[in-house]
Protein backbone atom coordinates (compact mmCIF):
# COMPACT_ATOMS: atom_id res chain seq x y z
CA UNK A 1 0.00 0.00 0.00
CA UNK A 2 1.41 2.83 -1.53
CA UNK A 3 2.35 5.85 1.72
CA UNK A 4 3.37 9.22 0.81
CA UNK A 5 5.16 11.72 2.92
CA UNK A 6 4.81 15.29 2.20
CA UNK A 7 6.91 18.33 2.95
CA UNK A 8 4.51 21.06 5.34
CA UNK A 9 5.94 24.77 5.66
CA UNK A 10 4.52 28.27 6.95
CA UNK A 11 1.21 28.21 7.92
CA UNK A 12 0.10 24.74 7.30
CA UNK A 13 3.00 23.23 9.54
CA UNK A 14 2.29 25.64 12.36
CA UNK A 15 -1.31 24.71 11.87
CA UNK A 16 -0.86 21.24 12.97
CA UNK A 17 2.64 21.83 14.63
CA UNK A 18 4.30 19.24 11.88
CA UNK A 19 6.91 19.24 9.16
CA UNK A 20 5.55 16.68 7.34
CA UNK A 21 2.58 14.49 7.45
CA UNK A 22 2.54 10.81 5.93
CA UNK A 23 -0.51 9.40 4.34
CA UNK A 24 -1.87 6.35 3.21
CA UNK A 25 -2.94 5.74 0.24
CA UNK A 26 -4.94 2.83 -1.28
CA UNK A 27 -3.07 2.83 -4.47
CA UNK A 28 -0.83 5.14 -6.76
CA UNK A 29 -2.34 8.95 -6.55
CA UNK A 30 -2.20 12.23 -8.57
CA UNK A 31 -1.81 15.20 -6.93
CA UNK A 32 -5.31 16.11 -6.99
CA UNK A 33 -6.22 12.71 -5.02
CA UNK A 34 -3.25 13.21 -3.18
CA UNK A 35 -4.52 16.20 -1.61
CA UNK A 36 -8.31 14.54 -1.25
CA UNK A 37 -6.51 12.45 1.16
CA UNK A 38 -4.66 15.01 2.96
CA UNK A 39 -7.98 16.66 4.14
CA UNK A 40 -9.24 13.79 5.27
CA UNK A 41 -6.42 12.49 7.08
CA UNK A 42 -5.62 15.42 8.35
CA UNK A 43 -8.89 18.00 8.49
CA UNK A 44 -7.02 21.11 9.75
CA UNK A 45 -5.44 21.18 6.30
CA UNK A 46 -8.02 22.18 4.64
CA UNK A 47 -8.19 25.72 4.51
CA UNK A 48 -4.12 25.82 3.70
CA UNK A 49 -4.89 22.96 0.50
CA UNK A 50 -8.14 25.14 -1.25
CA UNK A 51 -5.17 27.54 -2.50
CA UNK A 52 -1.95 25.01 -2.14
CA UNK A 53 -0.44 23.19 -4.68
CA UNK A 54 1.65 20.37 -4.71
CA UNK A 55 5.29 20.60 -5.75
CA UNK A 56 6.88 16.91 -6.42
CA UNK A 57 10.74 17.22 -6.41
CA UNK A 58 10.94 21.23 -6.26
CA UNK A 59 8.77 21.61 -9.24
CA UNK A 60 5.21 22.43 -9.10
CA UNK A 61 2.92 19.94 -10.50
CA UNK A 62 -0.98 20.04 -12.23
CA UNK A 63 -3.44 17.79 -10.45
CA UNK A 64 -3.29 14.63 -12.99
CA UNK A 65 0.24 14.40 -12.00
CA UNK A 66 0.89 10.90 -10.67
CA UNK A 67 3.17 11.13 -7.95
CA UNK A 68 5.82 8.06 -6.86
CA UNK A 69 5.87 7.85 -3.45
CA UNK A 70 9.96 8.36 -3.50
CA UNK A 71 9.47 11.37 -4.87
CA UNK A 72 10.04 14.51 -2.82
CA UNK A 73 6.73 16.16 -2.41
CA UNK A 74 5.68 19.45 -0.61
CA UNK A 75 2.54 21.04 -0.04
CA UNK A 76 3.13 24.80 -0.95
CA UNK A 77 0.40 26.91 0.31
CA UNK A 78 0.23 30.80 -0.40
CA UNK A 79 3.86 32.08 -0.11
CA UNK A 80 4.63 35.53 1.26
CA UNK A 81 7.85 36.30 0.58
CA UNK A 82 9.87 39.71 -0.16
CA UNK B 1 24.09 37.70 -19.49
CA UNK B 2 24.10 35.93 -15.69
CA UNK B 3 21.56 35.58 -12.78
CA UNK B 4 22.73 35.68 -9.22
CA UNK B 5 20.61 34.28 -6.38
CA UNK B 6 21.17 33.93 -2.70
CA UNK B 7 19.54 32.89 0.51
CA UNK B 8 20.89 34.95 3.40
CA UNK B 9 20.51 34.52 7.00
CA UNK B 10 19.08 37.32 8.58
CA UNK B 11 18.92 40.82 7.27
CA UNK B 12 20.48 42.33 3.84
CA UNK B 13 23.35 43.97 3.95
CA UNK B 14 22.49 48.32 3.38
CA UNK B 15 24.51 47.53 -0.11
CA UNK B 16 25.64 44.61 -1.90
CA UNK B 17 28.40 46.46 -4.03
CA UNK B 18 27.96 44.64 -6.93
CA UNK B 19 29.74 46.49 -9.78
CA UNK B 20 27.57 47.24 -12.75
CA UNK B 21 27.67 44.77 -15.18
CA UNK B 22 29.78 45.00 -18.22
CA UNK B 23 27.23 47.03 -20.66
CA UNK B 24 24.86 48.36 -18.20
CA UNK B 25 22.86 51.90 -18.97
CA UNK B 26 20.29 51.31 -15.96
CA UNK B 27 20.65 49.88 -12.91
CA UNK B 28 17.31 49.22 -10.76
CA UNK B 29 17.38 48.64 -7.65
CA UNK B 30 14.58 47.14 -5.64
CA UNK B 31 14.39 46.92 -1.51
CA UNK B 32 11.91 45.37 0.58
CA UNK B 33 11.92 46.71 4.00
CA UNK B 34 10.09 45.61 7.06
CA UNK B 35 7.45 47.94 8.82
CA UNK B 36 6.68 48.35 11.99
CA UNK B 37 3.34 46.75 11.76
CA UNK B 38 1.78 44.33 10.40
CA UNK B 39 -2.19 43.78 9.53
CA UNK B 40 -2.31 46.70 11.87
CA UNK B 41 -0.63 45.17 15.01
CA UNK B 42 2.79 46.52 15.93
CA UNK B 43 5.73 43.66 15.26
CA UNK B 44 9.46 43.62 16.38
CA UNK B 45 10.00 42.15 13.03
CA UNK B 46 9.25 39.18 10.39
CA UNK B 47 10.59 35.86 10.48
CA UNK B 48 11.70 33.95 6.73
CA UNK B 49 10.92 30.39 6.61
CA UNK B 50 12.01 28.75 2.90
CA UNK B 51 11.40 26.01 1.13
CA UNK B 52 15.31 26.46 0.47
CA UNK B 53 15.78 23.92 -2.80
CA UNK B 54 12.97 25.23 -4.60
CA UNK B 55 13.09 28.73 -3.07
CA UNK B 56 16.53 28.84 -5.18
CA UNK B 57 15.50 26.88 -8.19
CA UNK B 58 12.27 29.03 -8.78
CA UNK B 59 14.27 32.55 -8.51
CA UNK B 60 16.46 30.85 -10.67
CA UNK B 61 14.09 29.84 -13.47
CA UNK B 62 12.29 33.35 -12.93
CA UNK B 63 15.12 34.93 -13.28
CA UNK B 64 16.38 33.60 -16.20
CA UNK B 65 12.80 33.54 -17.91
CA UNK B 66 13.00 37.88 -17.33
CA UNK B 67 16.61 38.10 -18.45
CA UNK B 68 15.41 36.44 -21.65
CA UNK B 69 12.31 38.10 -22.28
CA UNK B 70 13.59 41.79 -21.33
CA UNK B 71 16.92 41.15 -22.50
CA UNK B 72 18.83 42.33 -19.77
CA UNK B 73 21.92 42.07 -18.78
CA UNK B 74 21.94 40.96 -15.44
CA UNK B 75 20.20 40.53 -12.37
CA UNK B 76 21.19 39.48 -8.67
CA UNK B 77 18.22 38.30 -6.81
CA UNK B 78 18.89 38.06 -2.60
CA UNK B 79 15.88 37.53 0.29
CA UNK B 80 16.75 36.73 3.48
CA UNK B 81 15.55 33.19 5.55
CA UNK B 82 15.07 33.68 9.37
CA UNK B 83 14.86 37.04 11.38
CA UNK B 84 14.47 40.60 10.25
CA UNK B 85 13.68 43.34 12.65
CA UNK B 86 12.18 46.16 11.23
CA UNK B 87 13.54 48.52 9.29
CA UNK B 88 15.49 46.26 7.65
CA UNK B 89 15.99 44.54 4.24
CA UNK B 90 14.98 41.38 3.47
CA UNK B 91 14.74 41.24 -0.54
CA UNK B 92 16.98 43.16 -2.64
CA UNK B 93 16.36 42.67 -6.52
CA UNK B 94 19.54 44.27 -8.62
CA UNK B 95 18.91 44.65 -12.48
CA UNK B 96 21.28 45.67 -14.55
CA UNK B 97 19.83 46.44 -18.19
CA UNK B 98 20.76 48.83 -21.06
CA UNK B 99 17.63 51.24 -20.93
CA UNK B 100 15.46 51.54 -18.12
CA UNK B 101 12.30 50.49 -19.51
CA UNK B 102 12.69 46.86 -19.86
CA UNK B 103 14.03 47.31 -16.09
CA UNK B 104 11.08 48.62 -14.63
CA UNK B 105 9.17 45.89 -16.57
CA UNK B 106 11.18 42.92 -15.47
CA UNK B 107 11.20 43.79 -11.82
CA UNK B 108 7.53 44.59 -11.39
CA UNK B 109 6.76 41.49 -13.13
CA UNK B 110 9.53 39.73 -10.98
CA UNK B 111 8.03 40.41 -7.65
CA UNK B 112 4.74 39.37 -9.19
CA UNK B 113 6.08 36.43 -9.32
CA UNK B 114 8.15 35.59 -6.33
CA UNK B 115 4.68 36.63 -4.70
CA UNK B 116 3.04 33.81 -6.49
CA UNK B 117 5.55 30.77 -7.49
CA UNK B 118 8.30 31.38 -4.63
CA UNK B 119 8.21 28.99 -1.55
CA UNK B 120 8.94 31.37 1.30
CA UNK B 121 6.30 32.46 4.21
CA UNK B 122 6.50 34.73 6.32
CA UNK B 123 5.20 35.30 10.16
CA UNK B 124 4.65 38.55 12.14
CA UNK B 125 7.36 38.56 15.74
CA UNK C 1 7.06 63.80 2.96
CA UNK C 2 10.38 64.92 1.71
CA UNK C 3 12.12 65.90 -1.89
CA UNK C 4 16.31 66.12 -1.57
CA UNK C 5 17.82 67.20 -4.61
CA UNK C 6 21.67 67.55 -5.09
CA UNK C 7 23.31 68.79 -8.33
CA UNK C 8 27.15 66.91 -8.20
CA UNK C 9 30.72 68.19 -9.43
CA UNK C 10 31.40 64.69 -11.87
CA UNK C 11 30.42 61.12 -11.24
CA UNK C 12 27.76 59.86 -8.12
CA UNK C 13 29.45 58.24 -5.48
CA UNK C 14 28.72 53.99 -5.98
CA UNK C 15 26.36 54.59 -2.99
CA UNK C 16 24.89 57.43 -1.40
CA UNK C 17 23.71 55.82 2.13
CA UNK C 18 20.65 57.75 2.57
CA UNK C 19 18.98 55.42 4.91
CA UNK C 20 15.78 54.04 4.64
CA UNK C 21 12.88 57.03 5.44
CA UNK C 22 10.50 56.19 8.11
CA UNK C 23 7.01 54.22 6.71
CA UNK C 24 9.31 52.83 3.94
CA UNK C 25 8.30 49.40 2.84
CA UNK C 26 10.32 49.78 -0.53
CA UNK C 27 13.00 51.01 -1.57
CA UNK C 28 13.41 51.85 -5.50
CA UNK C 29 16.82 53.16 -6.78
CA UNK C 30 17.70 54.13 -10.46
CA UNK C 31 21.05 54.48 -11.62
CA UNK C 32 21.89 55.98 -15.20
CA UNK C 33 25.05 54.73 -15.90
CA UNK C 34 27.57 55.86 -18.48
CA UNK C 35 28.17 53.47 -21.24
CA UNK C 36 31.10 53.71 -23.99
CA UNK C 37 29.69 54.67 -26.96
CA UNK C 38 27.03 57.39 -28.08
CA UNK C 39 25.14 56.57 -31.49
CA UNK C 40 27.49 53.87 -32.18
CA UNK C 41 30.93 55.86 -31.76
CA UNK C 42 33.00 55.21 -28.84
CA UNK C 43 33.42 57.96 -26.06
CA UNK C 44 35.24 58.26 -22.80
CA UNK C 45 32.63 59.54 -20.94
CA UNK C 46 29.81 62.06 -20.85
CA UNK C 47 30.10 65.89 -20.20
CA UNK C 48 26.66 67.48 -18.46
CA UNK C 49 25.72 70.97 -18.30
CA UNK C 50 22.91 72.63 -16.53
CA UNK C 51 20.79 75.88 -16.34
CA UNK C 52 21.46 75.33 -12.27
CA UNK C 53 18.79 77.49 -10.56
CA UNK C 54 16.25 76.62 -13.06
CA UNK C 55 17.46 72.59 -13.38
CA UNK C 56 17.44 72.48 -9.38
CA UNK C 57 13.87 74.47 -9.11
CA UNK C 58 12.12 71.77 -12.06
CA UNK C 59 13.52 68.38 -10.02
CA UNK C 60 12.58 70.18 -6.96
CA UNK C 61 8.52 70.91 -9.05
CA UNK C 62 8.53 67.20 -10.75
CA UNK C 63 9.80 65.78 -7.15
CA UNK C 64 6.87 67.21 -5.46
CA UNK C 65 4.15 66.32 -7.76
CA UNK C 66 5.14 62.88 -8.16
CA UNK C 67 5.67 63.09 -3.98
CA UNK C 68 1.88 64.25 -3.57
CA UNK C 69 0.02 62.32 -6.91
CA UNK C 70 1.67 58.72 -6.08
CA UNK C 71 1.68 59.51 -2.26
CA UNK C 72 5.23 58.81 -1.63
CA UNK C 73 7.01 58.67 1.64
CA UNK C 74 10.93 60.42 0.22
CA UNK C 75 12.66 61.05 -3.07
CA UNK C 76 16.05 62.05 -3.16
CA UNK C 77 17.12 62.77 -6.69
CA UNK C 78 21.02 63.65 -7.57
CA UNK C 79 22.87 64.15 -11.08
CA UNK C 80 25.80 64.72 -11.93
CA UNK C 81 27.59 68.51 -13.78
CA UNK C 82 30.88 68.29 -15.53
CA UNK C 83 32.26 65.01 -16.73
CA UNK C 84 31.21 61.32 -15.98
CA UNK C 85 33.54 58.89 -17.29
CA UNK C 86 32.55 55.76 -18.68
CA UNK C 87 30.80 53.09 -16.17
CA UNK C 88 29.88 55.49 -13.86
CA UNK C 89 27.55 56.91 -12.89
CA UNK C 90 26.07 60.14 -13.65
CA UNK C 91 22.13 60.07 -12.35
CA UNK C 92 20.85 58.09 -9.50
CA UNK C 93 16.99 58.49 -8.06
CA UNK C 94 15.91 57.07 -4.95
CA UNK C 95 12.29 56.61 -3.90
CA UNK C 96 10.73 56.00 -0.79
CA UNK C 97 7.25 54.27 -0.65
CA UNK C 98 5.15 52.31 1.26
CA UNK C 99 4.34 49.68 -2.02
CA UNK C 100 6.01 49.02 -4.77
CA UNK C 101 3.46 50.00 -7.57
CA UNK C 102 3.43 53.61 -6.93
CA UNK C 103 7.28 53.88 -6.36
CA UNK C 104 7.58 52.29 -9.97
CA UNK C 105 5.09 54.22 -11.59
CA UNK C 106 6.66 57.29 -9.60
CA UNK C 107 10.79 56.54 -11.19
CA UNK C 108 9.33 55.92 -14.39
CA UNK C 109 7.02 59.35 -14.64
CA UNK C 110 9.86 61.18 -12.98
CA UNK C 111 12.65 59.58 -15.78
CA UNK C 112 10.03 60.89 -18.53
CA UNK C 113 9.70 64.41 -16.86
CA UNK C 114 13.68 64.72 -16.44
CA UNK C 115 14.33 63.87 -20.14
CA UNK C 116 11.78 66.61 -21.21
CA UNK C 117 12.27 69.22 -18.60
CA UNK C 118 15.06 69.75 -16.86
CA UNK C 119 17.54 71.81 -18.20
CA UNK C 120 20.64 69.75 -18.01
CA UNK C 121 22.33 68.93 -21.26
CA UNK C 122 24.90 66.23 -21.92
CA UNK C 123 27.72 66.01 -25.01
CA UNK C 124 30.33 63.10 -25.55
CA UNK C 125 33.56 63.39 -24.47
CA UNK D 1 13.85 100.54 -28.10
CA UNK D 2 13.50 97.14 -25.81
CA UNK D 3 17.27 95.32 -25.63
CA UNK D 4 16.90 91.49 -24.64
CA UNK D 5 19.46 89.25 -23.21
CA UNK D 6 18.93 85.37 -23.89
CA UNK D 7 20.87 82.69 -22.13
CA UNK D 8 22.34 80.28 -24.07
CA UNK D 9 23.23 76.60 -22.97
CA UNK D 10 24.57 73.30 -24.73
CA UNK D 11 24.12 72.35 -28.23
CA UNK D 12 22.74 76.36 -28.99
CA UNK D 13 25.61 78.00 -27.01
CA UNK D 14 27.60 75.61 -28.73
CA UNK D 15 26.50 76.32 -32.37
CA UNK D 16 26.82 79.85 -32.14
CA UNK D 17 29.83 79.38 -28.92
CA UNK D 18 27.63 82.04 -27.19
CA UNK D 19 26.77 81.58 -23.94
CA UNK D 20 24.34 84.26 -24.53
CA UNK D 21 22.56 86.72 -27.14
CA UNK D 22 21.53 90.84 -27.11
CA UNK D 23 18.25 90.95 -29.30
CA UNK D 24 17.08 94.17 -30.68
CA UNK D 25 13.11 94.69 -30.49
CA UNK D 26 10.93 97.58 -31.54
CA UNK D 27 8.80 97.08 -28.73
CA UNK D 28 8.28 94.76 -25.81
CA UNK D 29 7.76 91.07 -26.88
CA UNK D 30 6.00 87.64 -26.08
CA UNK D 31 8.07 84.55 -26.15
CA UNK D 32 7.04 83.96 -29.29
CA UNK D 33 7.70 86.84 -31.21
CA UNK D 34 11.04 87.01 -29.25
CA UNK D 35 11.96 83.36 -30.84
CA UNK D 36 11.10 84.82 -34.29
CA UNK D 37 13.50 87.82 -33.71
CA UNK D 38 16.15 85.44 -32.13
CA UNK D 39 16.16 83.86 -35.88
CA UNK D 40 16.35 87.11 -37.43
CA UNK D 41 19.10 88.10 -36.16
CA UNK D 42 20.90 84.54 -35.10
CA UNK D 43 20.12 82.61 -38.30
CA UNK D 44 22.41 79.58 -36.76
CA UNK D 45 19.96 78.99 -34.30
CA UNK D 46 16.92 78.13 -36.25
CA UNK D 47 17.46 74.47 -35.48
CA UNK D 48 17.70 74.78 -31.91
CA UNK D 49 14.56 76.98 -31.75
CA UNK D 50 11.71 74.71 -33.52
CA UNK D 51 12.16 72.44 -30.81
CA UNK D 52 13.21 75.11 -28.25
CA UNK D 53 11.12 76.70 -25.22
CA UNK D 54 12.06 79.82 -23.27
CA UNK D 55 12.17 80.03 -19.87
CA UNK D 56 11.80 83.33 -17.55
CA UNK D 57 13.04 84.00 -14.54
CA UNK D 58 13.54 79.90 -14.22
CA UNK D 59 10.16 78.59 -15.19
CA UNK D 60 8.83 78.03 -18.89
CA UNK D 61 6.32 79.85 -20.02
CA UNK D 62 4.05 79.84 -22.95
CA UNK D 63 4.20 81.79 -26.42
CA UNK D 64 1.62 84.60 -25.37
CA UNK D 65 3.50 85.42 -22.58
CA UNK D 66 4.98 89.48 -22.88
CA UNK D 67 8.63 88.81 -21.53
CA UNK D 68 10.50 91.93 -20.08
CA UNK D 69 13.60 93.06 -20.77
CA UNK D 70 15.08 93.15 -16.64
CA UNK D 71 13.59 89.45 -16.28
CA UNK D 72 16.49 86.56 -16.69
CA UNK D 73 15.40 84.91 -19.91
CA UNK D 74 16.87 81.63 -21.19
CA UNK D 75 16.42 79.12 -24.15
CA UNK D 76 15.88 75.45 -23.50
CA UNK D 77 16.41 73.36 -26.44
CA UNK D 78 15.70 69.92 -26.03
CA UNK D 79 17.17 68.69 -22.77
CA UNK D 80 19.26 65.60 -22.58
CA UNK D 81 19.77 64.50 -18.81
CA UNK D 82 19.91 61.37 -17.40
Amino acid sequence: MPQYTILLFGPAAAAITMDRVVIQSAELCSADQLKVLMIQQFPALDVYLDAGRLAVNQSFVIGETIISTSDETALITMVSGG
Amino acid sequence: MSVQIRLTQGPLATWPDTPYAQGSGARIVFDGVVRPTEDGEKIQGLHYEAYRPMAEQQLEIIGQELLETHGLIAMDIEHSIGLVPNYKCSFRLVIDSKHRKEGLAAMDEFINRLKQDVPIWKSAK
